[in-house]
């Protein structure tokens, strides 16, 4: 309900992969532009061809999954409002305006005119609310997002209505994602609109030359609302579960564009590709889910979970295992975002020494803990063993078959479980980590200074005015250790020459992130 | 009474295939051999005299009639009971080169019979030394391994094992077709010795009529499952009476050119009668 | 079950094809099984390898400078050399060189887990189905092919679920997969020892089934299935390495696969990563797979080896090709010789001096016992000695022509043309995949060049002159199809087709009936007459050589011991050794006339 | 002829049937997981109780084996959990990919396989210890070796070959063919090791087989005897060998997929087993007992052709 992450999609691409390299793609970015191209001239017969390591797993409204996913699904259908690549912020899309009443129980959201899908009917009120409506009902991975709306609206055609039970301070940023796509209301419950809908999107499926799950033709819509922002005429996507795989398609001229890992760059040649990173869009952490200490007392003492925010040299780790590309951090926030404070960074100096004192003085010397090992771990598994042993503490790694790591995170059996985090919005992220049930904290721990500090957003539909509130959360949260964030991690895009990608990191990835010389 | 007496014998085995019908190879056959006799059972390929054999045996189930040995039915006995009956019938199979199991001494195949009826294998050991004396094999041969003998040495193993527990009826299934001419004179030569010796009878299959007119004291010819005669040996085997005897007799060349010629004669003409 | 009163096959079974008697081959034999593994070059040096290899993953806990998953940040990528990291760091920082130590085990332990469950499955099954009722075999027999029907690795892949991509259980569950095979082996083993004469033997000795199973049957069944777990252990190893490439299972346990996988993935960045488990892989299977080979070969004996097809027949000693010529001889052998390697490799030889002379519509009958060299004498005449025998001297003339040292070409030129054969053991003889008429054809058409309809109708003509009574139903059938005196027939007609000057008959009647034996010997004789052949005839029966013989060569260990016109031969014998094999016949006289035995020891 | 193919056939659907029910019985433990899965993060015990309601895997597993076969018996194979795909025809899409891999390996292989196998069994020597080289050679490096090479070598270093990626045999037939080669050359390697290495023993064997002798008697040439006689009866047993090497490629390509990036059947069942993906899962299941049942019947079929005892009648 709260974030893009997306710990699993495709086994086969996060086995084939490090965790680095899939947490990276998963997160992806995007971009979201008004503006055209910079030639001004986009291209009637451009073409551009990239790789991504999961394919999208369905193109139906709500079924749909965020990260690297979405540079199909995006073409195909139109969201309801999006992103700002500068700035992250939220901008309006197919919904032109968005006004919420005075508590936050009823967003307005008002549609552009003139709007159609590609067999020519119009995209208006009904449709979204169609869209919604449906997502809210079918069981999925989008459904958990409409959680609070109690009911969707349409009052003329360009007007919808969106009321909730409370507020719901994730909700904008949700419909800037899957939860805003917006289907053919005639079509959605058809067989092909998993695989084939009529889009209200800037593309349409070029079913013949698609193969599902390995590439996808998409060719663009001239009669498309935003026509111009769209710098390509055919975008093709493959899908290349594996690292290795994508840099020699990369260097063979089979793809135009791919994500390379850091310590791959090197075997690229500069003067042939550009180069574009992301600094951050995942914060690989040590996520403490019994952090009431019920079935393992010794993370219910903030000293062991502060000992542990001491044990991980996050330096080295940045510098070994991601080769450089990434930050150390003790936060989860996005550091381009609102409630990131560069001031807390100071806290937890790699200090093992210093961290086994306080395991010590807790008690807890020796104590052994579990942990779900799955391909996201993997890369990291050593290291942080290391760390614990450090100080004093043992990590014991459980190996966990990919299609059941999610019940594992979930079932209450471990006490840790290591995540690399996509970022979405701040508001997301607050809720996913520090809410009881949200997804980092599924053993619904609560603290009564973070009850409080919620009150206050939950009631606070200005956005603006909630973010002193948002940076408290995080303050208290890094004071705590609630979480043992270790670093940032970025991706690089490397494109043929005359070919970028540029956007800040978090944002969901579609077409607009790229740009022609 | 005799040692064993067959009545009626019938064998059929399952046909090949799915639900084949079964094939009968023996149509009741009745037979005797006395204690201390020698009976021969002379046949072509496919009479089935090696079925007879093997129903005795127990390694074939009769699918009707009886088999007494010792006036006690044993056609439907196995298992134990079955077992129980090992020390008083015995085998000479045709082939030396595959009756005895090639990773084997020749001292444990030889104690095998008298360990499992209960021998110790000390008793075992002295009893095989005397066994490899009857046979006419030197001691040593105890703890060497059969590919180490000629076909006629194996055979004489052969012979020792049968003899092990002491048996009142021997099978001998071609137990001298295999051998070299030379060596198939002396082998038989020591089974009637050991007849002589140790009173035991011996049911003697073959398809050569001399080596059994050469050891048997009666001889039975079957054809095609059915005994077609029977009768002492020097009868059935100079005089026979019955066609397909005689035909069998004068099919078998004679070491003579001069007599061959003349037996060859004759065969064609008993062969133009009957055609 | 009886074979042979299975009426296709032959009660008689006579070996003469005559055993070459190889010396001092008393000695080896005894040899125990072992030495005879260890004396063999490639077992000897895979199982040093291998034991050194698993020795040393044995001692990994004492011998590897680091853990498998000790990690230090800053040796991640450390290059080969680096110390205390002897053949550099991996991604995460750890110890290549102690990595691949572990790896052994992991390694070890799969191929144990898997072979052993194979083998228990797999004997137990074996054993089951091809020793018991035919309701228990066909059970087995259908359990065994659902094993064998599942696609192996995708199963394993589909049962990660179940297994929980752990390396142990997957391999247990590989186990079941391998099993099938082991079973085959030993249930095919198991079905022909249950009809060996030993077996029944065992049983009529009054042995229990458990007791034959476990004594006679799976003394048999040990040596194939050490072949087979020595294969099985390097399949086990390949799939537990591929799955590990795949990811499947945890990356705490180090293994080839993964660090392969791993060395993939760093492949750009530190190219020899992936090679240092990839061969220390390829070793550990290859050496497996060379002992699996090498132990087949000393344990099953030695398979023969490949030799050129028509290489021709070897002669090491100077032909006289300008001697005397007989001009009434047909066929003259002088001093000839034949020899064998042995088993110390010096030549032993089988044949010895041999001289034969044969004049045209002759029949000459070359008696003796196995072993004494007529067969080798035979078959150096058609020049299709085996590869291995040498011709040490003489000298062989059909027709005026030397054939030593005549090429393959020259030599298939003659056969089948001028010079027949007749084998003895008539099945054998004839190739099972093709139609009986077809082969006869082929065979005359080689030899005549004549059109396939004449020859088709020629063949037919001597089959019925053969006495088949429907020679186009033979003419279509199959081998399999016809009886044995038939097949007998068939090769006589095949042999005779081209009108030969010589037929060289090697026992043509030993493995018949005694009834059809006659028929047979009437059939030669008539052709005999009809053609004006001159035949060789191999025999060990002097019955035989009394009914169709006008002279006879008595051989002994290789050499002629007599030899002479037939009467004066039986009637008069001169050599010591005729005597005694003449003496040894039962005659018609030989009746038994004592009473039976008293009866001694137990009365009944 | 035609009964004993319908014999075989609905052995091969019991077969099927009780493999399937196998699968089902397994994989019944894991409905819950797939359900959490596929909600991803959003996942609460009510969400993923109401997904596993919805799809029906809350019923008893033999309600809903009976039901899967009654739909498959009507081609409907269902569609996967996560893609919504349908099934069948994504499962028969893969598997043209794999066989298109497949079909030319095992025919590259099987002639490759027969051609040095027979020259080395009948001219022995030098000839027979090449092959007998090659064979080692084969068996030391695994395919995994070999694939990430000849990738490296061909595709990235020389270019001539394309490194990863399938085009389909209608759309580029000279694309197709690049797309394949390295793959191919993969699969056929270990193949040939293994296979050529029967083909020499069975035709050592046949070589030495008394009717061999009786040919060369009659004057019958070298060359027939070696490639019509004893060549047809090695070829049988070359034909267990061969189908057996068929079914073995199937796990090879599962590894070739990954590192060529193909969409196989091997990588689509992967992908599902790593998912949890129950209805690909399923389909999988049939597809592949399907093709060993085929498989194995061609085997028989071309086994009675080559020799006439195993005929049926």
């Amino acid at each position: 309900m709260y974030s893009t992450r997306r710990t699993k999609r495709r086994g086969a691409s996060a086995l084939a992969a490090t965790a680095t390299a899939l947490a990276l793609a998963l997160a992806g970015c995007g971009a979201d532009s008004d503006t055209a191209p910079p030639d001004g001239d986009p291209s009637a017969d451009r073409s551009l061809t990239i790789a991504v390591q999961s394919g999208p797993n369905s193109l139906d409204p709500a079924q749909l999954i965020d990260g690297q996913q979405t540079f199909v699904w995006s073409g195909v259908l139109d969201t309801l409002l999006a992103r700002d690549p500068e700035t992250g912020e939220l901008i309006p899309n197919a919904a032109e305006r968005w006004e919420y009443n005075e508590d936050g129980t009823l967003l307005t959201l008002t549609l552009r005119d003139g709007m159609t899908f590609s067999d020519g009917t119009p995209v208006d009120a009904d449709a979204v609310v169609a869209s919604m409506e449906r997502t809210r009902e079918t069981p999925g991975p989008v459904q958990s997002k409409y959680s609070q709306v109690t009911d969707v609206t349409a009052v003329d055609p360009s007007t919808v209505e969106v009321h909730f039970d409370s507020f719901d301070p994730t909700f904008l940023s949700n419909i800037a994602l899957g939860a805003g796509a917006i289907g053919h209301p005639d079509t959605l419950d058809d067989e092909r609109t998993a695989t084939d809908p009529v889009g209200s999107g800037p593309f349409e499926l070029d079913v013949a030359n698609t193969v599902p799950d390995n590439t996808y033709v998409l060719k663009k819509r001239e009669d498309y609302w935003n026509a111009d922002a769209i710098p390509v005429s055919t975008f093709t996507v493959r899908v290349m579960p594996d690292p290795t795989a994508q840099l020699n398609a990369l260097q063979a001229g089979e793809i135009d564009a791919g994500t390379v890992q850091q310590r791959m760059l090197g075997q690229l040649d500069e003067s042939a590709f550009t180069l574009s990173q992301i600094e951050a869009n995942v914060v690989f952490v040590l996520e403490i889910l019994d952090r009431a200490g019920e079935t393992w007392p010794a993370l219910g003492d903030v000293r062991v979970r502060q000992a542990l925010n001491y044990a991980i040299d996050r330096e080295a780790f940045v510098e070994g295992l991601l080769g450089g590309l990434g930050s150390p951090t003790v936060q989860i926030f996005n550091p381009q975002g609102e409630v990131y404070d560069p001031a807390l960074e100071e806290l937890y100096e790699y200090d093992p020494e210093r961290g086994r004192e306080l395991v010590e003085e807790a008690g807890y010397v020796g104590e052994s803990f579990e942990i779900p090992s799955t391909f996201l771990s993997t890369a990291f598994e050593p290291t942080i063993s290391q760390a614990f042993s450090d100080v004093g503490l043992n990590l014991e790694w459980v190996s966990v078959p990919p299609q059941q790591v999610q019940s594992a995170h979930m079932s209450g059996d471990y006490g840790l479980s290591f995540q690399v985090a996509g970022f979405n919005s701040d508001p997301s992220d607050a809720f996913s980590h520090f809410v009881p049930g949200g997804f980092s904290n599924p053993q619904n721990h609560s603290d009564p200074t973070l009850d409080e500090l919620f009150g206050v957003i939950n009631t606070t539909v200005d956005y603006e005015d909630a973010i002193p509130t948002y940076r408290e959360v995080n303050a208290y949260a890094v004071e705590q250790a609630f979480e043992v964030p270790i670093a940032f991690g970025g991706t690089t895009w490397a494109a043929r020459d005359g070919i970028t990608y540029s956007t800040v990191g978090g944002l969901p990835p579609t077409i607009r992130a790229f740009g022609f010389e | 009474m005799s040692l064993l007496e067959l009545e009626d014998l019938r064998v059929s085995y399952p046909g090949r295939g799915f639900r084949a019908r079964h094939v009968e190879v023996l149509h009741g056959v009745s037979l005797d051999v006395d204690h201390g006799e020698t009976v021969g059972l002379v046949g072509e390929s496919g009479s089935g005299k090696t079925t007879i054999g093997r129903a005795v045996l127990g390694l074939v189930r009769p699918s009707g009639g009886s088999i007494r040995f010792a006036s006690q039915e044993i056609s439907g006995l196995h298992g134990r009971a079955r077992r129980g009956l090992a020390s008083h019938i015995q085998v000479v199979f045709q082939d030396p080169y595959t009756s005895l199991n090639p990773s084997m001494t020749i001292g444990d195949i030889l104690a095998e019979p008298l360990v499992v009826h209960g021998a110790t294998s000390r008793d075992a050991r002295s009893r095989v030394r005397s066994l490899l004396d009857q046979v006419g094999l030197p001691n040593d041969a105890i703890d060497r391994l059969p590919r180490e003998f000629s076909g006629g040495q194996r055979q004489r193993v052969a012979i020792a094992r049968a003899l092990a527990p002491g048996p009142q009826l021997i099978v001998c299934d071609e137990p001298v077709s295999a051998l070299d001419l030379s060596t198939q004179a002396r082998v038989l030569d020591l089974f009637v010795d050991i007849q002589r010796e140790t009173g035991v009878s011996y049911l003697f299959v073959s398809h050569d009529l001399g080596v059994v007119r050469h050891i048997s004291h009666r001889v039975a010819v079957l054809y095609r499952g059915d005994l077609v005669e029977t009768g002492d040996a020097a009868t059935v085997t100079s005089t026979p009476e019955h066609p397909y005897t005689q035909r069998l007799l004068l099919a078998a060349p004679v070491a003579d050119p001069a007599r061959q010629r003349e037996k060859r004669e004759e065969r064609k003409r008993l062969l133009a009668a009957h055609a | 079950m009886s074979t042979s009163d299975d009426p296709t096959t032959q009660t008689v079974r006579t070996h003469s094809t005559e055993h070459v008697i190889t010396a001092g081959a008393d000695a080896s034999q005894r040899t125990p099984t072992w030495k005879k593994v260890i004396r063999d070059p490639q077992a000897a040096i895979t199982i040093g390898l291998l034991a050194a290899i698993f020795l040393i993953g044995a001692l990994t806990p004492l011998i590897a400078p680091h853990g498998p998953n000790d990690a230090d940040l800053s040796m991640v990528n450390a290059p080969v050399g680096t110390s205390g990291y002897l053949l550099g760091g991996d991604e995460s920082g750890r110890d290549i060189f102690s990595r691949l130590l572990h790896s052994i085990n992991t390694a070890a332990i799969s191929a144990l887990i898997g072979t052993t469950v194979a083998l228990i499955v797999g004997v137990t099954g074996g054993l089951v189905g091809g020793y018991f009722n035919r309701a228990t075999q066909s059970i087995t027999e259908w359990t065994f092919a659902l094993l064998m029907t599942l696609p192996g690795v995708l199963l394993l892949i589909i049962l990660m679920p179940v297994t929980g991509g752990d390396y142990r259980a997957t391999m247990f569950v590989f186990g079941f997969l391998l099993a099938p095979g082991i079973y085959r082996i030993v249930r095919n083993l198991v079905l022909g020892v249950k009809n060996e004469l030993y077996v029944d033997a065992a049983r009529v000795s009054g042995l229990g089934n458990v007791r034959i199973l476990g004594r006679h049957v799976l003394s048999i069944v040990r040596g194939p299935i050490i072949i087979a777990a020595a294969f099985m252990a390097g399949s086990a190893i390949a799939v537990q390495s591929g799955l590990a490439f795949l990811g499947v299972g945890s990356t705490e346990i180090p293994s080839f696969g993964a660090m392969i996988s791993s060395g993939f993935r760093n492949l750009y960045v530190a190219p020899a990563q992936f090679l240092w488990p990839s061969l220390l892989l390829g070793v550990i299977t290859a050496s497996l797979v060379l002992l699996g080979n090498a132990l087949r070969d000393t344990l099953e004996g030695s398979k023969p080896k490949a030799k050129k097809v028509g290489a021709g027949q070897r002669v090491v000693a100077d032909v006289e090709r300008d001697g005397p010529t007989d001009p009434d001889a047909l066929l003259v052998i002088r001093d000839l010789g034949i020899a064998y390697p042995g088993v110390d490799g010096a030549p032993n030889e089988v044949v010895r001096g041999v001289n034969l002379s044969l004049a045209p519509g002759d029949v000459l009958g070359l008696v003796g016992e196995s072993g004494s060299g007529k067969t080798q004498t035979a078959f150096s005449t058609l020049g299709v000695l085996p590869s291995e025998a040498v011709i040490t001297g003489g000298s062989i003339r059909f027709d005026g022509r030397e054939l030593l040292g005549l090429d393959d070409t020259s030599m298939a030129a003659l056969r089948g043309s001028a010079i027949a054969y007749i084998p003895q053991e008539p099945m054998s003889n004839l190739d099972p995949s093709f139609r009986v008429g077809s082969q006869l054809v082929e065979g005359l058409r080689a030899a005549t060049s004549m059109p396939r309809k004449d020859a088709k109708a020629r063949v037919i003509a001597l089959l019925d002159r053969c006495g088949i009574v429907d020679p186009q139903r033979t003419f279509d059938a199959y081998p399999h199809e016809i009886s044995g005196g038939m097949a007998q027939r068939v090769l006589i007609a095949g042999a005779v087709a081209s009108r030969p000057k010589l037929l060289i008959a090697d026992e043509p009647t030993t493995a018949l009936d005694v009834t059809v034996q006659a028929e047979i010997l009437d059939l030669l004789r008539d052709l005999q007459h009809e053609l004006g052949m001159a035949v060789l005839l191999v025999t060990h029966n002097f019955g035989v050589v009394a009914d169709i013989c006008d002279r006879i060569a008595v051989m002994k260990e290789g050499e002629i011991v007599e030899n002479g016109a037939a009467e004066e031969i039986f009637g008069a014998p001169r050599h010591e050794y005729t005597r005694m094999l003449l003496g040894s016949i039962l005659d018609e006289d030989a009746v038994r006339t004592d009473p039976p035995a008293a009866v001694k020891g137990v009365a009944s | 002829m035609t009964l004993y193919i319908l014999r075989r056939l609905a052995a091969g659907v019991m077969l099927a049937l009780v493999i399937l029910l196998i699968v089902f019985l397994l994989i019944s433990s894991s409905f819950d997981d797939t359900a959490r899965t596929m909600l991803g993060q959003g996942a609460t015990p009510e969400s993923t109780a109401a997904l596993v309601e919805a799809r029906g895997w809350d019923r008893p597993v033999i309600v809903q084996y009976v039901e899967w076969i009654w739909h498959a018996v009507q081609g409907d194979l269902g569609q996967s959990a996560f893609t919504s795909l349908p099934v069948r025809s994504a499962v028969v899409d893969r598997l043209a990919v794999t066989l298109s891999l497949i079909v030319p390996a095992l025919l590259i292989t099987a002639i490759l396989s027969v051609l040095l196998g027979v020259w080395a069994a009948s001219h022995g020597g030098v000839i027979d210890r090449f092959a007998q080289g090659i064979s080692l050679v084969g068996h030391i490096f695994p395919a995994l070796l070999l694939a990430i090479g000849l990738v490296v070598l061909f595709g990235v270093e020389l270019g001539w070959l394309p490194a990863t990626g399938y085009v389909r045999f209608g759309d580029d037939t000279l694309g197709w063919l690049r797309s394949i080669t390295i793959p191919v050359i993969v699969l056929v390697i270990p193949g040939v090791a293994n296979m050529s290495a029967q083909v020499r023993g069975r035709m050592i064997d046949e070589l030495n087989r008394d009717y061999v002798r009786t040919l060369r008697t009659r004057g019958i040439s070298s060359r027939s005897i070696v490639y019509k006689h004893a060549l047809r009866n090695a070829g049988s047993p070359a034909l267990t060998v061969m189908s057996l090497e068929f079914i073995q490629m199937f796990g090879a390509a599962l590894i070739i997929e990954n590192v060529f990036a193909l969409p196989g059947f091997g990588s689509y069942a992967f992908n599902a087993s790593l998912q949890g993906d129950i209805p690909v899962i399923l389909g999988i299941s049939v597809f592949g007992v399907a093709l060993v049942t085929v498989v194995h019947l061609v085997t028989d079929i071309l086994n009675g052709w080559l020799n006439p005892k195993a005929r049926v009648h």
